[in-house]
């Protein structure tokens, strides 16, 4: 029996190595996640001078890190290790594209994040942004935008909030035309209820005390 | 640590005197470990009283309060002293979750003083020097606040000041309710920044409810201010019935 | 906003057919499973007619549900679904690899139950008895051998309580060759440690009673 | 505020990296560990060869890894760490302790096993064998000898279990002198009673049927 | 014991694939609750066409595959399966309500709702809109008015929140007739009460600012 | 019912008379399940008094114990009576779940006296004849004991067997041990061909615990036989010490 | 021993026994409870006619239930089944503090709570209103109270306000000399602050609005 | 009202106190528990020389403790308290029980080991051993007598076993006796019966071997 044991050794070994390279990977993106996250906290400062700009540069060392997994792992192999990095990219992609609505005032489409972060584009075993990441990304802005949406008063920025409002509202109309099956997605975008109307409440706080300059 | 002779009986004595070895030995550690676990627990409970003092200070007069709870401080410091005296050479983390509790909650109390005083946050100088000079020594040795347990006490602070600025809501401080806002932005900030360890990330997650909790106050505050911008919005009740 | 999620709608619906066919294939693959668990139970019992052949016959239609999976799925999404068929399939390995080892008092090897089950062999996005499912399949062996060897006594026979402790003291040394991080498999390595306890003191209590013909 | 945080940021990078660093040599040492437990399994079985020798030139390149935590940690962090290597140096010194124990009847002291490891003696800020890893050591090799105990019955062996069961005796006796907290130790020790109670057993066996030669 | 368990086997059979086939209806009528979950959302933008009328319409396709469910189901089993779709037609009814009290000011009858989905009239055995659903329908009308309430304002509609807090303040008087078991609906009626307190305080914000024309 | 007029002023009185008839419904259900809960509760507490008895069948006359079991099985069959009463027409599964438990206890109390007496499994019909005869019914109506209540009170039935062998083996009864270990396999065996739902599932898993108790039960019987094969094992305590 | 066993029988069956008596009792204590709860809403209601009165009347068949509790509860067990009756007598407690106050604009002090619902006063084993029951009495009330603020600026009634105000201003100055744990209390206590910062802020709208004739 | 909240205050302060002082004296009562259950360790060894006598000179202390406690807890708040103790008292008993049966021959009544412990007899508030306690202290000692029927033998004392077999056969007779419910005891019953296997099977190795002198 030793000898089948031997040969079970080298399999596990190389999955362990494999693990291990990407684990390695992931410790260079993580910073970048974590600084990103930050970034975004500013946003809700009285005195805020961050700028999406400033996100892009950030992110730059990302697509060389992105690349080396693309080299380390087969395309056959993406499902299996992708549970390494779907949290990180998630966390990423919503940084950027709260950025950019705060500034632009308009969503960043998918295959915009998959460009900027170096991904290849949605299809079967192409290392991309997958569809269901950024489903989750939206959910987090939903979320956080409810708390920008309070910080905004707090600025007397009495304008945003409406917007805000009526680009919530269609997200989460979006999201009703989708069959959702996946728990997760499904349990987000049910609290995403919440979230519109906590936005609600600030726009009608602001409206019934007529501050908002018609 | 008398042990009756007839109730053992090792067909190996050796074994015996061994045991007896360990045992004294043990017996040491759990005593003196014993020892600093009641400090500890005396810091936190005079701490806690500390904290609960200063939540006063809303109501009351701010610098009576300041002079009491720095008072209540005092046999603080002996407790530190005593613990500090059991720890010998290298033996701090050895012990360490013995007190953690005790000095954490102890920071909470001693930042949160510091805030009400200066409006900033404690250096871990401002924390250790009074130690020092309180116990008449040099250096506190190997003693030295664990850059873990200040980054805990001072998570547990931020709670401690959105239960403060609720407090000053009601008293018609909101100045007070948007400093300690912004306050504490930059602390979430700055620990954002760093590659936490587990027990501070869980606290983080605290921290940012207390966070959004003063946000919605300082939004409500702003809502009512907005409204009516040259009143003053607090009202004397009392004029009002008389 | 609308566009954009038709779009998505488009890419989750085709997703949700594949999982709804994936189970149809399941509900065919799980009596077979079933079957087999309940055909293994039999051998415990004192008046056991049960051969290795009867389960071959019984596993027969698996391989056309197999082919229909292998069509269904292409293979960089194979670890994508892999979960729906992971659990049965390393069941009813487990069941073949007992049948087999009672029978033959051998082991069934990974590649002969791969091509029992018409299952490719082992590399990436292969539709094969991956390595961790042969594994697991041999702790669950391990676990009824340990039942077996007290119903064995019962039946009176003496000697196949110690052929089972050397053959799991073997497998128990072959483990140990293995760097396990996977922390199911660990988990369940770990227990195989009082499997081989009960067995000792199955072959203890015949042995310090003096039943076996030496 | 900022300065105060970047002081902080560099303190927890460095307290980050040393547990790299340390996880790095754990990596060495584990494998240590795996191959000793093997080795102490195989005295179970009935042609067993095994020798403490064995063991003792399997743990020769331990000391080096030892020494190169000794370079890497300061004293006064030694009891910050210590629970990395904590569990793997209990396990190796349990499978030395077990060795010599069935080779020579007699037990290997702290001091023994310290200088055999490399480690210093017992005292503050030392790289040592505390004496609570060595007292669970202690209650592994209660509850490996009294598996032990049933395997030399099956080999004919019917001496040695009289011989452990005074051990075990007395070793439970020692560890009555004890005062032990609701602590691990105190865990380890009341489950030391079921061992005892097992190893009773046998020697019950053994003396109920006369098999002993007086 | 054989046969027993041969009429066992076929009767779970059954049950197994009536479950399937009432499933397979329940995919059907599922996209129907989501469109008109969809339609009740738009109540809530400022710039709201939607019409009862509307939903009415999209309920059609309803009454078939509510035929279908009662040709499937025996009387007697009427109340075995009933979680199936339970949670949908409570859902469909409250959509209905909800859209009929905003362009009516009244309440949708439980027989009105009946007659629309083709369900029976409410007796045992009858596939019927059961009133316990009815009145979770109605603890979702309170949920829902309680935020139709603030975009009122927010439209500058001054005239509906009074409404809306008349007709909820009776609705709860109503549910307070009712002796409600520790049970679900005891849960929603307790949060009820929040609903109307929010509806108070807007009532109070437009009363204390004089908003509504007398 | 009496709602005190003065206590609700109702807007819109039509709210008022749906709500009052609403109540009316909802009380009378909830009544019907009260007392359906009621019946069944007794069902169980007397089904357990019976499961009790039945294990003293081990030490004490098993022929006065049957007899004085089915004496006391018979207060039960009223219990059935008055829940059969409560259902009407097509409303058996709307109660079901509040009868449920007691419809399995009683099934796990009739088939253990049903082994102890026969050593057979209990088929459905002898469950439901006795209560139809009881009652003096010609049909039980709609209330037919439900496949799954059946199946998940013989799974129970399980449990108690194997308590009530390990009282065999203390007083030497070693071959009901073997029989009681075949029977328990055959059910088990049974079930494992079925379409399994999750309710039975879980308790399929404490069956095949207990199936393997006695499994080691009997190991250890036959081990002991095997020593010294002429030999009784039971061995007379009192004739001993004498 | 069979005596012995036999009284351990009873002493089982009796505290059984007592158990399913206390339940009985509260089954008639509970509906009490709703009821009152129940009255205490109407006060929200702009026709509202309700008096304490009516309370005292309700609570009447109380009495003879506490005092049923009080014949069958020895003082030394009172403390072992508290938590059956510990809820309910909360509840009622606070209802007719929140009516008396309403009514006399003054607070009904717990003797006053004790003797109304047949209760002794507080001392050890004594069956009483416990001060921590009365003290969560009080903190409900701070609660309805903010609520009734709000409804009585919609009835036009801008004097209470100001009473309220001053009422939980010493209340809460009350609680502020409790050193508190962090118990159930504590928590109480610090939602208390937000029901008076909801009062002061309906005070300043009057204020500011000149709404109160001086 | 500030006297009223300055009375609150203490109370909490003085059950905080009292919590205190009963584990204080704890701390005392659980050394002389430990000591006594390695006392009855002792009696499983060969040269075993205890005495009944040493144990209760070593409980002498107790009794003060005991009275401490007494004066501590007034007798309404004695089942507030009791857990602090249930567990140590019974353990106690046990040890107490132990000793005098394997002593004597005979089982120490409930009201010698209360008059041992200076506890009072069992009547509602007495600070007594409870019954539940005591039975527990029986089941352990069933546990305990089959562990030591196995020593005696060891010892070549065939007399004991005998003894042993009867006493426990009659203790579990009373078992028999009580209804008992789902609980902890029911539980230790059902345990008890596989002491008694052991100690027939004991019995019946003596018998069959012809050990037994007649
Ligand atoms: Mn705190
Ligand atoms: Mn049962």
């Amino acid at each position: 029996m030793e000898n089948l044991f031997e040969s079970f050794t080298e399999e596990l070994e190389q999955d362990f190595q494999l693990r291990q390279n990407i684990k390695e990977i992931m410790t260079k993106i993580e910073p970048i996640d974590r600084k990103l996250s930050q970034m975004v906290q500013t946003y809700h400062q009285v005195n805020n001078t961050m700028s999406y700009q400033q996100l892009l540069e950030e992110i730059q060392p990302m697509k060389a890190q992105i690349d080396q997994l693309k080299l380390l792992i087969k395309p056959v192999l993406y499902y299996k290790y992708r549970d390494y990095w779907k949290f990180s990219i998630t966390q990423i992609s919503f940084s950027l594209i709260f950025s950019y609505w705060v500034e632009k005032k308009s969503l960043l489409k998918i295959d915009q994040v998959q460009s900027i972060l170096g991904l290849d584009e949605n299809k079967p075993g192409s290392f991309s942004l997958e569809l269901e990441d950024y489903l989750i990304a939206l959910c987090n802005l939903s979320n956080e935008l409810s708390r920008y949406c309070l910080n905004c008063v707090i600025k007397q920025d009495y304008e945003t909030p409406s917007l805000i409002s009526k680009f919530i509202s269609d997200l989460f109309a979006g999201f009703r035309l989708l069959n959702l099956k996946n728990d997760i997605i499904r349990k987000r975008y049910d609290s995403m209820k919440y979230d519109l109307k906590r936005i609600e409440e600030v726009v009608y706080d602001i409206s019934v005390r007529n501050l908002i300059k018609k | 640590n008398e042990n009756n002779e007839k109730e053992s009986i090792f067909n190996e004595p050796k074994i015996k005197s061994m045991f007896s070895s360990f045992s004294k030995k043990l017996d040491e550690d759990n005593d003196r470990r014993e020892r600093i676990v009641k400090n500890s627990r005396d810091i936190t409970i005079a701490s806690k009283r500390v904290i609960s003092l200063l939540q006063r200070a809303v109501w009351e007069d701010k610098q009576e309060i300041l002079k009491q709870s720095k008072q209540n401080l005092q046999p603080i410091f002996n407790l530190f002293g005593n613990i500090i005296k059991e720890l010998d050479q290298q033996e701090y983390w050895k012990f360490q979750k013995a007190f953690t509790n005790g000095v954490q909650e102890y920071i909470e109390a001693v930042s949160f003083q510091y805030y009400i005083e200066f409006g900033a946050l404690i250096p871990l100088d401002s924390i250790l020097i009074p130690i020092k000079e309180a116990l008449n020594l040099d250096s506190l040795g190997q003693f030295n606040i664990s850059i873990d347990d200040y980054a805990l006490g001072i998570c547990d602070l931020s709670g401690e000041l959105m239960r403060y600025s609720t407090g000053c809501v009601t008293v018609g401080k909101y100045d007070e309710c948007f400093k300690i806002c912004d306050f504490i932005r930059s602390m979430s900030s700055g620990f954002k920044k760093c590659h936490l360890n587990k027990d501070i990330t869980s606290k983080m997650n605290t921290m940012e409810e207390s966070l959004k909790k003063i946000e919605k106050l300082c939004f409500s505050i702003r809502i009512r201010k907005s409204e009516f911008p040259d009143q003053q919005i607090k009202v004397d009740i009392n004029d009002m019935i008389e």
